[in-house]
């Protein structure tokens, strides 16, 4: 009965859905909603951590089931980095629409069901299951931005998301149309085997590549095409931002390494010079460069951590981009960067709510002058937070960077620009980071303005303990989950 | 006689190329909303042409159903959000939503 | 012009209206003018607005949200030209007001004129005039059940089967009446002082077989409407009148008695012959449409018994207690004025005259006719705001106004 | 010479037609006389026998009308929805099996087809309201869309039930499974019989006949979505409106009745599938000539809150039944 | 494959010739006297603004949405139940899971009072 295990995951997420709905519908207001969302995403979370841990084999899965969701440890892996990621943003959400009146069961059965839609889409191994994925994903993030339906922002950002997306989803589906039509495959194995024996007319096949991969960037909200992540970023209610820098941010990611290490793996289209590491790579300068710049100039806090969240998608585009050669170590440098990444940013996003109380919600660098003197215990976590975000020794995201770094020199040649790159770019983007910093400690607030006061909310508070966790272990004794990401790149490639 | 793909090649791609042209010039939200699909039902055209150029395995159809099913439920969405606007800035121009401006 | 009329008081609606949480005189500026409501015109010339009526209907989506009746398009100067011609031509041009129920319209005038002119009615004349009151109220409510069965069943559908069959057994009322009278419909039979015309023999019997047929037959129309379930679906909880605001508008007959209140003039005020019989008045509590049409239904078989008591106790003795007519200025009337007010299918129709007029006094100074269908008409604004059109049609068809008789 | 598949073609596509037109128009004269007996009046006599001449009259009468078009009015779609309607109910016939092999195209997808243009038969009705420009015919027009669409569910889920058990989407072949098994309405009387009364129920409501009739609501909306057609235009809808509910009666009785299989061993054929549909024809006029009419949202209601459960049940049931008790045939014959 | 649906198309021209035919007829026998008022759209008799006033509430919205919710799973449905004899008890649970996800959605919706139509 174990195989089952390994879907298993995603069946909890399902029913867990319909229930919440069921009680929303059947007793309005009185469920608990937020705990019951919780819960169900750390128990799903729990199941794959088991799984991953026991090793075990899907032996006995139906034949058909296997040809359309991966069942490999980088799955599994996968899954806890998203459910942790949507467990922490319910946990959010739970103080959030309290503090903002929001209460609405609704907002969990969208969290719950994107969940679900990313985790689908970051075990896709057939085009088909990757659309779905992709679709049921997003539609539930473009209804979770525009919740507030009295806000102007919202709605606008929800509306710039929802163009840009299907817009960016049509072309990523015409891109795997066409390779669907060079290949007959649609399962990425079998496009690999047949872009392997060099079956596929070239044109097609390069055709596809770019478009997949220009629909693939706008999901990972890469440079070209990051022009909805500041609006959708700071038109959301932040749980909503939280939710979408991290698990939508790792499904992306997660699809990505899959498209082209599985399907267009073949030396044609993975070779250095004419391949897709080029173009990954010059999209990842691009981010690097002008997430951090674009970052430098940004009044309000949340702005600047989408500019951050498009530099961060930089720093990993450059591990994408060095996977065609080291390909073990790359996958593995991803998936925990991809970890680091999600509890540092649920820290920041988790008290900017925290700080933000009584309907009003902490956004500029004005609204947070002082927070730190007057509150220390409420400002530890965004101080760790952005640290983290920082790339400061202790903490995972300096792990994480230097993980990345090794991996891009040890390959040389034109990669070492690259690294050079995104150690310039993090140095330049320390200064926004630290920027908060000032502000909570040494800054004023004006003669009149709010003075930010940290609100009471259990659940707030117990996520950003759970992050705080997670971040400081990961900084100091990074072995266990490197070990952990290491196993689920092993699976990955065989 | 013979398939050719190429005819219904460059029909999807005419289409698709209408959708995506009609989405990033036109500024009415409804008008974006109708080329999404246009350039969806391009890829369906496409896929079910592709499938008869490999007709070992049905993919391509079955992977146009879906699609459907997936265009009907994001233009669903998308009317949603296009009716928030409209409620609160009593048109459907794209412009109108400058908000987030800076 | 003096002070008072420049602070003439804002048209208030009743302090009722205020409980039922409706004001018909709301204004409407918390709807924006161009963009909310839309003014949809159910028009004078409309399907199912039971003759020439305007209703115009401010429309938030398909709720109304006020409605605005117009009246008047019917209006045929009747008071003024009775003040013209002598009291012995009056009969005729009054019968043609309530065109469904002429019989009450012509005995309202006479007894008004002869309790001006001080005339004595035999016993006899009294007893016909009671039981062609009732014959016509039976009349009357067939043909009210008939166009409300179009109203909500649509003209080529289950409401036309309805109105052909309830046609039928009108049209055998009218055969009675075209016996004694020679009329079918305006009879012009009632003169100041009793009847001109007599009931020919064996009349009675025919009187008998026909309303047994008839009753036979209402309950066979009863599956058709009142018990079937589409029509209650209908018309429960529809239009509902309060008892407070029916009395504050004046409303009578049957939409009164719907709406919970106990009053009919047959038993409480008895004129003709009803002092001698008694009248079981039909009541229902809530007031929506589905219990005016219940209180209407069984008003009918209310009638039915009546007519057939009336009919086997009609005294002998002379019909008509003044000299019959030679010259149209027979009668003459100096000074002094009477109200005299009876039950018509539609409520209370009061006619109020002052003698002493034109032609040597021999027509009326003035003659005011108080219509129960305007005052039915009153309640529409009251009804209307929080349902559909659909509604609308069904909440006009139960209040059976006839606009003869609101625009005189 | 012309090969034998388009001759076929030809003759089965032109027969049909003109039969269906002819054979709705003395369906208008018999919905008048039944109506005139039901009301005690004799409905058409004047004009030929026993007023068998009457839709004659009455094309001819409405030809010398004057077509107006109003002034605000969309000229297009105003003039196109007439003949749309008609257009759409005559395809959706193309696909019923009315002999043994008699039918127009035996398509592979039978019952999809039917529903397609079932479906499509909404939008004439909403471009007639909405290009007339009028206020009584857009409120008709929105309430005729919001009335198709919904009663386009249950129509949809209880069409499954027949292939699911016969295991194929083409009419032709239900029917021929109906002729060698048993009938779907008799027999299982569970799904069957619901799934027939629910499809029953939507094509009345598809097909606007009282007492789902809001779109051409008279007494409300005065002639509803048809009030500024005049003179033949008004004809075609009329025309439409009966041809539909033919249809409609024709693929109930071919989905749930066996069209042309015959019973008491009379040979099969074109004969019983005219007696079914027009005893059919006959329910529906007589449900329409007594019943009044629902408003527009307790039509609704009745739709979403008992006709879609009531399908997606029956759906459930009838896959249960075929997969655990497909030998419980009936004790008759079947 | 394309001589199959000849008949059909044979039937849709039967249909065209007919309507245009009797347009044809109509404009030709029929009088033309068209008068500013026969022109005005019919509104009971009393003067109209035509029908831009109209403001529709979202129940409309709603209902269509539910329409494509539903109308969706017949793209699914109608190959099952095409191939369902031979789908085994696979198909069987599939569908049944399938149908009830809809049965959920349509008592959420329920619930949530997207049915209450008028009042």
């Amino acid at each position: 009965m174990n195989a089952w295990l390994l879907v298993a995951p995603l069946g909890v997420l399902a029913f867990a859905g319909l229930g919440i709905m069921l009680i929303d519908a059947f007793s309005p207001g009185r469920a608990e909603l937020a705990g019951v969302t919780t819960t169900a995403l750390l128990m799903a979370g729990l199941i794959s951590v088991v799984a991953l841990l026991s090793g075990v084999d899907p032996g006995e899965l139906p034949r058909s089931l296997r040809a359309f969701i991966a069942v490999d440890h980088a799955g599994l892996y996968f899954d806890v980095v998203i459910c942790a990621g949507a467990a922490l943003s319910a946990l959010l959400a739970g103080g959030y629409l309290k503090e903002h009146h929001l209460e609405r069961g609704e907002y969990y059965v969208l969290l719950i069901f994107s969940a679900l839609g990313a985790m689908i889409l970051a075990r896709a191994v057939d085009l088909i299951t990757l659309f779905i994925g992709l679709e049921t994903m997003s539609l539930g993030v473009y209804c979770m931005i525009a919740y507030r339906r009295t806000s102007i922002r919202a709605t606008e950002g929800a509306l710039k998301y929802f163009l840009l997306g299907s817009f960016a989803a049509a072309i990523l589906l015409f891109g795997t149309a066409l390779i669907y039509g060079a290949t007959g495959h649609t399962d990425l194995a079998g496009i690999g085997n047949v872009l392997a024996a060099g079956g596929a007319d070239a044109r097609l096949v390069l055709l596809a590549l770019a478009l997949i991969v220009v629909g693939l960037a706008f999901k990972v909200s890469a440079v070209p095409f990051h022009m909805w992540t500041p609006d959708a970023y700071e038109g959301a209610p932040t749980p909503t931002t939280t939710f979408m820098a991290v698990a939508v941010k790792t499904a992306g990611f997660a699809i990505m390494l899959r498209m082209l290490i599985t399907a267009f793996g073949d030396p044609l289209s993975a070779s250095p010079e004419t391949g897709w590491p080029p173009l990954i790579a010059g999209i990842a300068i691009l981010s690097m460069i002008y997430g951090n710049v674009a970052g430098l100039a940004q009044t309000s806090v949340k702005r600047m951590l989408a500019y951050s969240s498009i530099a961060h998608a930089g720093y990993i585009l450059v591990a994408v981009a060095v996977s065609y050669a080291a390909r073990e170590q790359a996958i593995a440098s991803v998936l925990y960067y991809l970890l680091a990444y999600t509890v540092s940013n649920v820290l920041a996003f988790g008290s900017l709510i925290l700080l933000g109380s009584r309907g009003k919600e902490a956004v500029t660098y004005e609204d947070l002058a002082g927070a730190g003197r007057r509150h220390p215990l409420a400002a530890l976590p965004l101080v760790i937070g952005v640290l983290s975000l920082m790339g400061f020794p202790p903490t995972a995201g300096f792990f994480a960077k230097y993980y990345v770094l090794t991996t891009a020199l040890s390959i040389g040649g034109g990669m070492v620009w690259v690294a050079i790159i995104l150690v310039l770019s993090s140095a330049l983007g320390a200064y926004y980071y630290l920027k908060v910093i000032v502000f909570l400690f040494m800054k004023e607030p004006q003669a009149g303005a709010p003075k930010a006061v940290p609100m009471r909310s259990g659940y707030v508070a117990f996520a950003l303990v759970l992050a705080g966790y997670f971040v400081i272990k990961m900084g100091v004794t990074p072995e266990p989950y490197l070990r952990m990401a290491v196993d689920a790149a092993q699976s990955f490639i065989s | 006689m013979e398939f050719a793909i190429g005819i219904y090649l460059a029909l999807a791609s005419a289409l698709f190329g209408i959708g995506a042209i009609g989405f990033l010039l036109r500024r009415n939200a409804l008008i974006q909303l109708m080329s999404i699909e246009l350039m969806l039902n391009a890829v369906n055209v496409l896929l079910v042409a592709f499938n008869r150029v490999h007709p070992e395995n049905m993919a391509g159809q079955v992977f146009a159903f879906f699609v459907i099913a997936i265009a009907a439920a994001e233009a669903a969405v998308g009317l949603a959000i296009v009716i928030s606007l409209f409620r609160l800035k009593q048109t459907v121009e794209t412009d109108s939503a400058d908000e987030l401006r800076y | 012009m003096s002070a008072s009329s420049a602070a003439r008081p804002s048209s208030a609606a009743p302090a009722s209206a205020a409980r039922l949480g409706v004001d018909p005189h709301r204004d409407l500026s918390d709807y924006d003018p161009e963009a909310d409501l839309m003014v949809l015109n159910m028009g004078p010339q409309h399907p199912s607005t039971h003759g020439v009526f305007r209703l115009k209907l401010h429309l938030d989506g398909e709720t109304i949200v006020r409605a605005v009746p117009y009246v008047g398009y019917l209006h045929r100067g009747v008071e003024k030209l009775l003040e013209e011609l002598t009291f012995v031509q009056a009969t005729p041009i009054v019968d043609k007001n309530d065109y469904v129920s002429p019989m009450t319209n012509e005995q309202a005038i006479n007894m008004a004129f002869e309790a001006l002119l001080g005339i004595e009615v035999p016993r006899r004349a009294r007893y016909m005039r009671t039981l062609f009151a009732e014959m016509q109220r039976i009349a009357s409510h067939l043909l009210w059940l008939s166009t409300f069965g179009i109203d909500m069943g649509g003209a080529l559908g289950g409401g036309t089967t309805l109105f052909m069959h309830c046609f039928r057994e009108r049209e055998w009322i009218l055969d009675l009446f075209e016996l004694v009278t020679g009329a079918r419909f305006h009879y012009n039979t009632h003169t100041i002082g009793g009847n001109r015309h007599d009931i020919p023999a064996g009349w009675a019997k025919q009187v008998h077989t026909t309303l047994d047929l008839i009753a036979s037959r209402i309950d066979e129309y009863l599956e058709l409407s009142t018990t079937n379930s589409i029509f209650v679906a209908r018309t429960r909880g529809v239009g509902i009148l309060p008892k407070e605001l029916a009395l504050e508008l004046g409303i009578t007959g049957p939409i009164l008695r719907a709406s919970g209140v106990d009053h009919d003039l047959r038993r409480d005020a008895p004129f003709h012959a009803y002092d001698e019989i008694e009248v079981k008045v039909q009541t229902e509590p809530d007031g929506d449409c589905l219990s005016r049409a219940l209180v209407r239904v069984r008003e009918m078989k209310e009638s039915i018994r009546l007519s057939k008591l009336l009919v086997d106790g009609i005294p002998e003795g002379p019909i008509c207690g003044a000299r019959p007519i030679k010259n149209p200025t027979q009668f003459k009337a100096k000074e002094g004025q009477a109200y005299v007010a009876l039950e018509t299918p539609r409520g209370e129709l009061g006619t109020y005259v002052i003698g002493g007029g034109k032609n040597k006094a021999a027509s009326p100074y003035r003659l005011k006719i108080r219509p129960p269908s305007l005052h039915a008409l009153s309640a529409l604004p009251y009804l209307l705001p929080g349902h559909s059109i659909s509604d609308t049609v069904v909440i006009l068809g139960s209040l059976d106004p006839i606009m003869g008789e609101a625009d005189r | 010479m012309i090969p034998p598949i388009v001759l076929h073609g030809l003759i089965y596509g032109g027969v049909a037609a003109i039969a269906l037109l002819t054979l709705t128009a003395w369906g208008i004269w018999f919905e008048r006389k039944f109506a005139g007996r039901m009301q005690s009046r004799l409905g058409p006599t004047m004009v030929g026998w026993a007023g068998l001449l009457q839709p004659l009259a009455d094309v001819l009468k409405l030809l010398q009308k004057e077509d107006l078009v109003p002034a605000q009015a969309d000229r297009t779609l105003y003039l196109l929805s007439p003949p749309l309607t008609v257009f759409f109910t005559l395809a959706t016939v193309a696909v019923i099996p009315f002999g043994v092999d008699v039918a127009v195209a035996n398509l592979p997808i039978g019952v999809p087809w039917i529903l397609a243009f079932s479906g499509l038969m909404v939008f004439p009705v909403w471009t007639a309201g909405w290009a007339s420009a009028n206020k009584y015919a857009l409120l008709g027009a929105m309430r005729a869309v919001a009335q198709g669409i919904s009663y386009e569910i249950p129509m949809l889920l209880t069409a499954l039930v027949p292939v699911i058990f016969a295991g194929s989407m083409n009419v032709n072949e239900i029917v021929r499974w109906q002729a060698e098994h048993h009938w779907i309405a008799l027999w299982p009387p569970g799904p069957g019989l619901f799934a027939f009364v629910i499809f029953f129920l939507s094509c009345l409501a598809e097909a606007n006949r009282i007492p789902f009739d809001i779109p051409e609501a008279e007494s409300e909306l005065v002639a509803g979505v048809t009030t500024e057609y005049s003179g033949m235009r008004f004809g075609l809808f009329y025309l439409a409106e009966y041809l539909h509910t033919l249809v409609a009666s024709a693929v109930a009785s071919a989905l749930f009745f066996g069209g042309w299989n015959g019973i008491f061993g009379l040979p099969d054929g074109i004969h019983w599938m005219l007696a079914k549909t027009l005893t059919l024809f006959f329910l529906i006029t007589w449900i329409r000539w007594s019943l009044l009419r629902f408003r527009a949202d307790q039509l609704m209601r009745i739709c979403w809150t008992y006709l879609v459960p009531a399908s997606l049940a029956l759906v459930m049931i009838s896959a249960l039944w075929v997969h655990y008790a497909p030998q419980l045939g009936p004790m008759w014959g079947g | 494959m394309f001589w199959e649906y000849l008949p059909v198309f044979v039937m849709l021209l039967v249909a065209v010739l007919v309507a245009v035919g009797l347009f044809v007829l109509t404009s030709s026998v029929g009088p033309k006297k068209m008068t500013p008022e026969k022109a005005i759209p019919y509104e009971g008799g009393s003067e109209t603004t035509g029908a831009e006033g109209l403001r529709l509430s979202v129940k409309f919205f709603l209902t269509a949405i539910l329409f494509v919710v539903f109308d969706i799973e017949a793209v699914f449905l109608y190959p099952w139940a095409g191939l369902f004899s031979r789908l085994g008890w696979i198909g069987l649970v599939e569908m049944l899971v399938f149908l009830s996800v809809l049965g959920v959605t349509l008592a959420y919706a329920w619930k949530k009072g997207a049915f209450e139509w008028e009042k």
